[in-house]
């Protein structure tokens, strides 16, 4: 299967699904799944496989390349696996929407232009993928109008920016070596001067930073993932966001090279320091603003942007192991950043459309399925052991602490437990406590909603019982990065500083398990009550009113929230509304009045001649 | 601890550990809780028996109504007692709950509780004095140990007739029964 | 060796557990001039609880209160109690997450039960340990880059040498923040306020009763016994006592000696803690965030500051 | 202080009778006519705080006294001193038979819950009055319970006399 052929699939099934939507809507869904489905199936098949193919000749000259390693490899079955999931997941959440075709359109064309960022051999192909990304983007973003339009006009102005800045990127390397394949970029880059390294590092790092949402570049992300509909802030979260990994990877360790890239400066003010820090402080302040959000959406987005930190100090860290853990970190926070995506859009579809964190409740009884996704989800966030998001994290702070950087391994460690705080809030406020009395008879959420919540459960699980199996993709692309091997075999990490073995821990927590749980069973047995049958200090439990959410953590409320405010984003709304007033007065010279132009045109003649006569230029 | 009582422990621990380890929730309705500080701190230290002060009733073994019981605490008592995991014992405190007391012609007091929930013991006076607790506990032990402490069986047994009393008295509970035909 | 301690070192958590808790109720007893009931007392109340016929609120209420007591176990597995210890996968930061995952069960089994009590002694058991895990971190990373190893064991086994941390003098200032934040470690005065009986009815364990508050019991003797173990681990240098135990090297008799060293060091700094508790009143969980976030932070901050720059 | 008050409660009002027990209290007995003025009055002479409600019984005369107790503080809060306080007791009596009587919530809002409380004991309907709702009490007594003709011994006969011991239920069920 060669690699033209999946993105022509790709691209023209997009097509495809939104010509079918025209004819029937079955049809449509049937295209949609059907082809998600067939490129999670050809990627697939093409583990192990390396080839370059050369798929355009001659575009002004430059060849348009394409291929395919292990990095490329492990992004693209997560992206095409992670959307064929939200593409199932779409059939009944976006059924009564309107709009549909134009949804799945869309959904279809991001997997594909994501699928092509990742498989782009030279920077041409990669920059014109990463637009159709970001405009695409754009459009689902602001799909549901309204408060979504401005998300979405606030992340397409970033977005941009980013472009922009990448544009000025290639323009500068085409024009430096007159090539634009990455293999040949990375060659000819070993020998030339620091300061130009340097500066293509700087400037590829704001388009990626904007992508993934590094903390002074992040206010674009909480609205975008608030606003669009749940199964796409799944995709947003889970891999479109992260295409800024991928991207810091490309750069740092592809194009860059390794060994360059970690000795650029020195000391507290190289280049991998400081992204280290940007990178601690994306983990701390967005996790401790999470805890004060009310939107389970939000508070998700906010998470969102912490755990991208995570990635990011791994990456920049600069060991096979930080490596490592920041690429697997990638690829566990999108299964559960993606499970837990869909938990909240099957409360939304359940109780038409309430994501608000203080006025639902005891849904764990009424919705078993989305609420074992949320648990499983919360868990892997934490990072609690068995769950994915416990080995990619144990691996970062494990390079942290033994590379001497406790300060940054303090930032991860309380990061997790601000993480702890604010998801418990997310999943006691939605799942556990007292169930409202209107919400005793909801919509049951249907199959295609549950099936890929119990795959992803499943996967977290899976991951985190056996971190070898995806530990062995990753270690051939930290391999190929120029990063030692690591030990790796399917339970987990060996090295002589420290093994981590989940097969023991998994061991003695089911044994332990296995032994109360027995013992709970052969105790006395216990009267199951209604939840109304309650300690009030005697009183009868009031209804609806019987439930603590508001205010959750109101302690650390009062001591917190005058320090926790976002403060990039309220300066960027400055900055904005001075270049509004500045275009508004300057709009103020359309007076409407066709004297006034004519005078226009004459002052401007006039200045002309002044010119002409004073400086002769013309 | 003699080797009788070692006897005792092996043949039914559950019973033994109940004896010792009185769980307490304090119904503080009338003028009887007064006795009870005195009783668990320093002078009278209560804890020397196991009996602690509890602080909602499900984590309770012992019921201590001290005081007069009007129509409205009734309804919380037996919400409470319904509460309470079995095996489970009531101490009623002073002479209200036994015949009303000086509020005999109250029009919102009750005359006798064991007519709405079972109690096992009484200590009479007005007020007993905090001695009066231990010695009621100490009954309260013999009872057990000769199995005649069953308030919680009888209440199982005829809680017909107990629902049926308090309805008479409290109208329509707005609770259900906490002892329906599968439970019972 | 591993194998024997597998069995061997829940059986002496849960006793020593147990036994703390009893000793921490007849001290407390003597300081405010009482009889105190028997040491044995917290046995006699779980034997109880086991014998009451419990309430449940579905099955996750269940759930919770098992995996917390399981997953206690399995922390009592990563802790080197004298020079047993079964298993060290992960090192002291899966010993930090496994830590965690106790009162997280019962957070989820107290929030299944649908009362306002238990969800609020949730968030404050949550924000008290935001509270004292900033320094608690703080420390443990300090003796980790100090020993700049992330294995207990050893940690422990480096302390054989000099008989205890302190014999290095970077490590004082975090033994000392260590201590301050001890109470709240245990729950006890003056950062008692996650099971307030008198404000929040006992806060997430209000709906327990029965074999769950059993297991609840159980829970929190292991976390007590955990809590000072860590200290005395990390600091008081475990099993060793200054040589002691070097004649018998290598014998059965110098692991059953550790372990009697071990436990009677806890009993040590068990003291510490419960003379505090006897004396103060309850904090209110700001005035607790307050305190741990002020002092203990401090210290610790300053502590790693030294050793970052000694090293 | 209080007799300045006294001369003025008798200049303006013809049909009071003042007397002063003790230094820093002083009975007002009054027609039930010139209660509402009377209270105004007393406000506006910065006695601000109604404190209680309460209601007597006169079986025999075949009426109800209601005394509202109107307090007064010093300004000089920091020199606060408890004798420093006046308590004035405004008595009224009303007929017993179909009692009503007008509401004050319009002067003190306060009042609400005494005379809730009132006309729940004693049923005495106060005109006014947003919501004379039961306040307390939770039975069906078919005399106020305060009132001197409610016979409190029968009643608890009638009632709790006679819910029937366990035993007694069980063998009048066989």
């Amino acid at each position: 299967m060669s690699l033209e052929l999946l993105l022509i699939i790709a691209f023209s099934g997009a097509f495809l699904t939104y010509l079918s939507g025209k004819i029937s809507s079955q049809l449509r869904d049937g295209v949609a799944v059907l082809i998600s489905l067939g490129l999670v199936a050809i990627v697939s098949f093409l583990y192990n496989v390396q080839t370059e193919t050369v798929f355009y000749q001659g575009f002004f000259g430059i060849s348009l390349i394409l291929r395919m390693n292990s990095l490329a490899w492990f992004f693209a079955i997560a992206i095409v696996s992670f959307t064929a999931l939200c593409i199932i997941y779409s059939l009944s959440y976006m059924k009564d929407c309107e709009r549909s075709n134009y949804y799945y359109f869309m959904m279809l064309l991001i997997n594909a232009s994501m699928l092509t960022i990742v498989l782009a051999g030279d920077l041409v192909t990669f920059f014109v993928a990463w637009e159709i990304m970001s405009w695409s983007t754009f459009l689902l973003i602001s799909y549901n109008r309204n408060g979504a339009l401005q998300a979405g006009i606030k992340y397409i102005v970033l977005s941009l920016i980013g472009s922009m800045c990448m544009l000025v990127g290639i323009l500068s390397i085409y024009t430096s070596f007159g090539t634009v394949n990455i293999a040949d970029v990375a060659n000819h880059l070993t020998p030339s001067s620091v300061g130009y390294k340097l500066f293509l590092l700087i400037i590829f790092s704001i388009t990626f930073g904007i992508k993934n949402a590094i903390m002074p570049l992040h206010t674009w992300l909480p609205d975008a993932y608030a606003e669009s509909p749940s199964p796409f802030s799944a995709v947003l979260s889970g891999m479109l966001t992260r295409m800024g990994v991928f991207g810091f990877l490309l750069i740092m360790y592809v194009i860059v090279g390794m060994k360059t890239t970690l000795h650029l400066g020195r000391g507290f003010l190289s280049f991998n320091t400081i992204l280290c820090w940007l990178g601690a402080i994306t983990i701390v302040i967005p996790t401790f603003i999470a805890m004060l959000q009310n939107d389970a959406k939000k508070l998700l987005a906010w998470h969102g942007i912490g755990q991208g930190g995570y990635m990011i100090v791994g990456i920049a860290f600069g060991t096979s192991l930080g490596a490592a853990g920041g690429i697997f970190h990638t690829l566990n926070h999108a299964t559960y950043i993606v499970l837990l995506f869909l938990s909240v859009g099957a409360i939304e579809y359940s109780t038409n459309g309430l994501r608000d964190l203080n006025s639902l409740g005891g849904l764990f009884k009424k919705m078993p399925i989305a609420f074992f996704g949320g648990l499983l989800g919360i868990s892997g966030l934490i990072g609690v052991p068995l769950t994915n998001g416990f080995v990619s994290k144990w691996l970062i702070y494990k390079t942290l602490i033994l590379g001497n950087a406790p300060f940054l391994a303090f930032a991860a460690l309380l990061g997790t437990w601000g993480t702890v705080l604010s998801v418990y809030k997310f999943l006691h406020n939605l799942f556990l406590g007292q169930l409202p009395e209107e919400h005793k008879e909801i919509k049951k959420a249907p199959l295609t909603m549950q099936i890929p919540i119990v795959i992803l459960s499943f996967t977290i699980i899976l991951f985190g019982i056996l971190p070898g199996l995806p530990l062995k993709v990753i270690n051939s692309i930290i391999v190929a990065a120029g990063f030692q091997a690591l030990d790796i075999n399917i339970w987990g990490v060996t090295s002589e500083t420290g093994t981590l073995n989940m097969l023991n821990i998994f061991a003695a927590i089911a044994v332990f398990g296995a032994i109360f749980w027995g013992i709970f069973k052969v105790a006395r047995k216990s009267t199951p009550v209604d939840q109304y049958d309650n300690y009030a200090a005697g009183a009868a439990v009031p209804k609806n009113k019987y439930h603590y959410t508001v205010e959750y953590y109101a302690p650390f409320y009062r001591m917190g929230k005058p320090f926790l405010k976002d403060i990039f984003d309220m300066f960027y709304n400055r900055i904005a509304e001075a270049i509004g007033s500045i275009c508004d007065s300057v709009r103020k010279i359309y007076t409407g009045y066709v004297g006034s132009y004519v005078m226009y045109i004459v002052l401007f003649i006039a200045s002309l001649i002044f010119v002409q006569l004073t400086w002769s230029i013309f | 601890m003699d080797r009788n009582q070692i006897g005792k422990w092996l043949k039914n621990p559950g019973k033994m550990a109940n004896k010792y380890s009185f769980h307490v929730v304090y119904f503080c309705t009338g003028c009887g809780i007064i006795e009870v500080p005195p009783s668990i701190t320093t002078r009278w230290d209560a804890e020397r028996f196991g009996i602690i002060p509890v602080a909602t009733p499900r984590q309770a073994n012992l019921f201590l109504i001290t005081g007069y019981v009007s129509t409205k605490t009734l309804a919380a008592i037996i919400r409470t007692y319904e509460q309470m995991p079995e095996p489970k014992y009531t101490v009623a405190f002073g002479s209200c709950p036994i015949n009303g007391g000086m509020y005999y012609d109250s029009y919102n007091t009750i005359t006798s509780l064991d007519k709405y929930i079972p109690v096992d013991g009484y200590i009479a006076g007005c007020m007993p004095r905090p001695e009066a607790i231990f010695i009621g506990v100490t009954h309260l032990w013999k009872l057990i140990d000769m199995d005649k402490a069953d308030g919680y069986k009888r209440y199982r047994e005829d809680y017909v007739h107990y629902r049926a009393n308090q309805e008479q008295i409290l109208g329509e509970l707005d609770w259900p029964p906490l002892f329906s035909k599968e439970n019972l | 060796m591993n194998i024997i301690a597998l069995f061997v070192s829940p059986l002496i958590a849960l006793i020593a557990g147990m036994f703390f808790l009893g000793l921490s109720r007849k001290i407390s007893a003597r300081i405010q001039w009482r009889y105190g009931p028997p040491i044995y007392q917290p046995v006699i109340d779980v034997i109880r609880s086991f014998s009451q016929k419990s309430i449940t609120h579905g099955k996750f209420f269940d759930f919770g209160i098992i995996l917390s007591l399981s997953s206690s176990f399995v922390l009592i597995l990563f802790l080197p109690i004298g020079k047993l210890c079964a298993l060290t996968s992960g090192g002291l930061i899966a010993f930090l997450y496994l830590m965690l995952m106790g009162p997280f069960g019962i957070a989820l089994s107290g929030a299944a039960a649908a009362n306002p009590n238990s969800s609020i002694g949730i968030s404050r058991k949550f924000l008290l340990a935001l509270a004292y895990e900033v320094p608690l971190l703080l420390v443990l990373l300090t003796v980790m880059t100090h020993y700049h190893t992330i294995s207990l064991v050893e940690i422990v086994n480096i302390q054989a040498n000099s008989g205890w941390a302190f014999g290095s003098w970077a490590l004082i200032l975090p033994g000392i923040a260590y201590l301050l934040i001890l109470p709240a470690i245990l729950g006890m005065r003056p950062f008692e306020v996650v099971g307030a009986a008198q404000e929040i009815s006992s806060g997430p364990i209000a709906e327990f009763g029965g074999k769950h508050l059993a297991f609840y019991t159980l829970q929190h003797a292991l976390h007590v016994f955990v809590g000072i173990a860590l200290f005395v681990d990390i600091f008081l240098g475990g099993w060793t006592f200054f040589g002691l135990l070097n004649p018998l090297a290598g014998t059965v008799w110098a692991v059953i000696f550790g372990i009697i060293i071990f436990l009677l060091k806890m009993t040590l700094v068990l003291f510490i803690g419960l003379f505090v508790n006897a004396v103060y009143p309850r904090f209110r969980i700001e005035q607790a965030m307050q305190y741990l976030w002020k002092w203990p932070t401090l210290i610790s901050f300053v502590g790693l500051i030294i050793v970052v720059l000694t090293k | 202080m209080i007799n300045e008050l006294k001369q003025k409660l008798l200049a303006n009002f013809n049909d009071v009778q003042v007397n002063i027990p003790e230094d820093n209290r002083m009975t007002v007995n009054t027609k039930k006519e010139s209660l509402l003025s009377l209270v105004s009055y007393l406000k506006n002479m910065g006695y601000n705080h109604f404190a209680m409600l309460s209601c007597v019984d006169w079986i025999d005369d075949k009426e109800f006294e209601l005394i509202y107790i109107i307090s007064a503080y010093p300004q000089d809060d920091e020199h606060y001193q408890d004798k420093e306080k006046k308590n004035i007791l405004l008595k009224t009596r009303i007929s017993r038979v179909k009692a009503k009587f007008i509401t004050i919530i319009s002067i003190f809002e306060n009042a609400e819950p005494y005379e809730r409380e009132i006309h729940e004991m004693f049923g005495i309907h106060f005109e006014g009055h947003p919501r004379l709702t039961p306040l307390m009490l939770e039975r069906d007594y078919k005399i106020p319970p305060f009132r001197k003709d409610f016979d409190t011994n029968k009643y608890v006969e009638n009632t709790f006399g006679k819910v029937p011991s366990i035993k007694e239920r069980k063998e009048g069920k066989k």
